[in-house]
């Protein structure tokens, strides 16, 4: 019997992801994807990877879920991260009153934190606000979300993956209650072109519910657009954050010679169509000021805004659902050979990889153990070798 | 079975270490020598061939002082190796084959040598 | 917020077509970058306009692109700072790069020259601020601070974030296909800068050494003009001439 | 994949391109022009001094030609090529030996200058006495 060949929708950290763990469990892949490598909602990022601080005390499962990744991340790609931790900066009374329950979660949550005195971080962040009460560091670091998404592509690729850009899902293609393949409009060439599958996985983040809605089936996703702003300048060394639960603007994540603030969040209809409201710019540069007083003297380089896709548990709000993701069996709702990931974090793009293709095997009967743990990945520079 | 598009090994022709290049340095050595060559070359023509060279037979005595005669060959060879070399540099920005590259040369440095022979030839033939 | 009605004359070229412009007319704010004007042409009006983005903010490098003929990061360049306010906003794709459709170039040649050069893009500095305090008193003069002498080191991401965008600029690119170009050069030299091992050294060296390499260039310094991050190409190349000619003396003297 | 490149003999026009660009552009373009204008000078010069292989006649009657003003306009064209092309040349030399590399914009108007005035003495030399 030949090599079952699953198709991946999307070309985000995911379905990246996806792919690199078929492929390396010696499955036939094809990635579709409908614009550039990362175009979506993984392009457009904070680029923080994660130590899970900030979910520590809100929603452990996913902060414990970051610092595994985090550690995981630094041995498989330890070329493509920016690694100078991040702290935790009490400003007001307040942040400082959570500083003991923030300690305790990190602990709770096996993320390595270290209370240290006030005087060191302004050593080493001379930017950072002298009104500064606390500092905890924590083992955040940067990383750069299109190289990462090429990475996971490239070796894929160097284990027989095929990866089609610029190729959009016009069609799901169902054979009874089956779903066998999806019709894609080839924007290379301007033709429709219909592909075969014996399983196909919905990566497609916030638009998962439009790929879902084609196999006739829904997921509870909903896109939350959040704004995002990069200052052209580079204030500080560390990721710095707000050391209190998280909220708008709480973060400043440098990388080269910028820094980026974020984020806002709030609910939109179709991801394709969002505007940057205004004041949330502002919003932005008021609360990054509170962390680095600075910043507003600093030229703005870029703004910018994009859909994240939320997994919808109750009617809850759009900060407090969980940052963890989902995968969905559709055969449940009736539609074989389909299955949706969504929700997560580019951090945590791995895991999620990892536990949807644990499914897919499942479903077509392979006993193959997931190795994207300990495989070193390819240089993402090679993701564009080889043709397309 | 298909095979893999993406190899780490794959043929990458700029990681070949190519043969070490001294034609940009020569360049520059055949150009800074022309410019003092052209300035040594204006002053003999003021203060050598006073009045400048008029009629034949002051091309002919100018030739014939022995400084510079070499003065004009080597402005000659200088000359030439830098017009060839500047005509390669062009060339070669159209980047050819190896095999069309290693002809140029040979054609180039045959025309240098042809042209300063000829030169050589008719300087003899004046002074003669 | 005032609203601009931006003209867009946009390159296209389907494989076996003959290319062509198409006019778009998108709405935008104000404030909105060039990407963002692609963007609503593309969600709005045509699918099948193809260009490469990601991350908005000039990190990712992939968005690279002319604009009115000039190379830039649609990103971060502001359509009031490029647009005159009446005719139509030219976006072509790079120069020097084969072109795969509409706005999207083969960029795999560039990337050949990456490999090559094998520069990792971390690199260890002793503080990753760009400005010391003093600099950024200049700046915001009442709020300088001492810039402690015992700072860690913390590292960072090279400059470079490999837009292509230098190969475009480059007169020289525009016919060798050989030449290992602007960013191909610079990486040579950088991995040298962080190298300790000498045989590695001495390759790269010779990588940059010969007829398509550092000596191809004939110093237009387009690629320092056009790049977005400050990279210096140029600098870098003649930096590396040096190093390459100092080298080669120095073999021939021990020899 | 079908890709679309125009053919190298077409593309070499950029070389030449220096709309929307800087002044290292017009230097690259100058120093090419002027190369190519000087290598040809160098061979109808070869050209023309075989007449002296024929004695003193030929070119005795060429250089009263050489002296009207057609010809004294084509020596200060020549100059011009020469001046450009040789101060050009110093920046190249010097910018290629990472010497200046910061200023070479600066360096290259300030040779022009140079070239600018030099010209006009020789021009002044040429048609004034």
């Amino acid at each position: 019997m030949s090599r079952p060949h699953v198709i991946v929708i999307g070309a985000g950290s995911t379905g990246a992801a996806t792919a690199h763990d078929l492929a390396l469990r010696g499955l036939r892949v094809t990635v579709i994807e409908r614009g550039e490598v990362a175009s979506g909602t993984t392009g457009r990022n904070h680029c923080l990877l994660h130590s899970g601080g900030r979910y520590c005390i809100t929603d452990q499962e996913s902060a414990i879920e970051c610092i595994d990744e985090n550690m995981i991340l630094r041995h498989i790609m330890p070329d493509l991260l920016e690694l100078n931790d991040g702290l935790f900066v009490a400003i007001t009374e307040a942040d400082l009153a959570f500083k003991e329950r923030f300690l305790e979660g990190c602990a709770a949550c096996h993320i390595p934190a270290r209370d240290i005195p006030v005087k060191h971080a302004f050593d080493m962040e001379p930017f950072l606000n002298p009104h500064a009460l606390a500092a905890v560091q924590v083992p955040d670091g940067v990383f750069e979300p299109f190289r990462f998404c090429l990475a996971f592509l490239a070796t894929a690729r160097m284990n027989g993956a095929v990866v089609r850009r610029y190729n959009e899902v016009s069609d799901v293609i169902c054979s009874g209650k089956s779903v066998t393949g999806v019709k894609v409009n080839n924007y290379l060439t301007g033709k429709t072109e219909t592909l075969g599958a014996d399983l196909v996985v919905n990566a497609s983040g916030p638009w998962a519910g439009d790929i879902a809605e084609m196999a006739g089936v829904k997921v509870p996703v909903q896109p939350t657009a959040g704004v995002m702003v990069t200052l052209d300048c580079r204030l500080c060394n560390m990721v710095l954050n707000r050391l209190n639960k998280p909220s708008d603007g709480d973060i400043v994540v440098p990388q080269r010679a910028t820094s980026t603030i974020g984020t806002t969040s709030w609910k939109v209809e179709d991801p394709d169509l969002i505007t940057i409201p205004p004041e949330h710019v502002e919003k932005m540069i008021i609360q990054g000021e509170q962390l680095l007083p600075v910043v507003r003297k600093i030229p703005m380089r870029a703004r910018m805004a994009v859909a994240r896709p939320l997994i919808v548990k109750s009617d809850a709000d759009a900060r407090t659902v969980s940052r963890t993701f989902e995968c969905f069996d559709h055969a449940s709702s009736g539609v074989d050979g389909f299955v949706t990931i969504s929700g997560g974090k580019t951090t945590t793009a791995r895991v999620m990889a990892e536990r949807v293709v644990d499914m897919v095997c499942n479903k077509l009967g392979i006993a193959a153990e997931c190795r994207t743990r300990d495989v070193p990945l390819a240089s993402y520079r090679l993701f564009f070798q080889g043709g397309e | 079975m298909e095979k893999p598009l993406v190899q780490e090994t794959m043929e990458n022709p700029f990681a070949k270490e190519p043969k070490a290049s001294w034609g940009w340095l020569l360049q520059v050595v055949t150009g800074v020598a022309l410019l003092a060559l052209l300035g040594l070359h204006f002053i003999a023509n003021h203060f050598i061939a006073k009045g400048g060279l008029r009629d034949f037979a002051d091309v002919v005595s100018y030739l014939r002082n022995p400084i510079i005669l070499v003065l004009e060959v080597l402005f000659l060879v200088v000359v030439t190796t830098h017009a060839m070399l500047g005509v390669r540099a062009i060339v070669m920005d159209f980047g050819l084959s190896d095999r069309a590259e290693k002809r140029l040369s040979q054609v180039l440095a045959v025309i240098g040598v042809l042209t300063v022979g000829y030169c050589l030839w008719l300087t003899w033939v004046i002074i003669h | 917020m005032r609203m601009l009605e931006v003209p867009l004359q946009i390159f296209r070229y389907k494989a076996g077509e003959q290319p062509h412009y198409d006019m778009f007319t998108v709405q935008v704010e104000e404030t909105a970058h060039v990407i963002d004007a692609i963007d609503k042409a593309w969600a709005i009006h045509d699918h099948s306009l193809t260009f490469r983005r990601a991350c908005h903010h000039s990190s990712c490098g992939s968005c690279a692109l002319r604009i009115n003929g000039v190379e830039k990061l649609p990103c971060i360049t502001l359509i009031t700072n490029v647009w005159d306010g009446h005719s139509p906003l030219r976006l072509d794709p790079l120069r020097n790069f084969p072109i795969v459709s509409d706005l999207v170039v083969d960029v795999s040649g560039f990337f050949q020259r990456l490999l090559a050069a094998n520069m990792t893009i971390t690199r260890d500095a002793e503080s990753t601020l760009p400005l010391t305090v003093d600099e950024l008193a200049d700046v915001v003069p009442s709020e300088a601070v001492e810039l402690p002498d015992n700072l860690s080191r913390f590292n960072r991401f090279e400059n470079c974030i490999e837009c292509g965008i230098c190969m475009s600029a480059c007169p020289t690119m525009a016919t060798d296909d050989k030449f290992l170009g602007p960013a191909g050069l610079a990486a040579i030299y950088r991995a040298c800068q962080k190298t300790d091992d000498p045989d590695e050294k001495a390759h790269l060296l010779a990588l940059a050494g010969g007829e398509h390499g550092a000596w191809r260039c004939h110093s237009a310094f387009e690629c320092m003009e056009a790049c977005p991050q400050a990279v210096d190409a140029a600098g870098k190349i003649m930096a590396l001439r040096r190093e390459i000619t100092a080298n080669r003396f120095k073999r021939i003297r021990r020899r | 994949m079908a890709t679309h490149e125009y053919p190298k003999v077409r593309r070499a026009g950029r070389w030449f391109d220096v709309r929307q660009r800087n002044l290292g552009m017009w230097a690259y373009a100058l120093n090419r022009i002027t190369g190519i204008g000087l290598v040809v000078y160098l061979y109808i010069h070869l050209g023309v001094l075989s007449l002296l292989s024929r004695g003193p006649g030929s070119w005795d009657a060429f250089i009263s030609v050489a002296h009207s003003p057609f010809f004294l306009t084509l020596d200060v064209i020549l100059l011009a090529g020469i001046l450009i092309h040789g101060l050009n040349g110093l920046r190249l030399a010097l910018t290629g030996f990472d010497v200046g590399v910061r200023r070479q914009k600066a360096l290259f108007s300030a040779l022009m200058l140079v070239a600018v005035a030099a010209l006009g003495v020789a021009i002044l030399k040429i048609f004034g006495g």
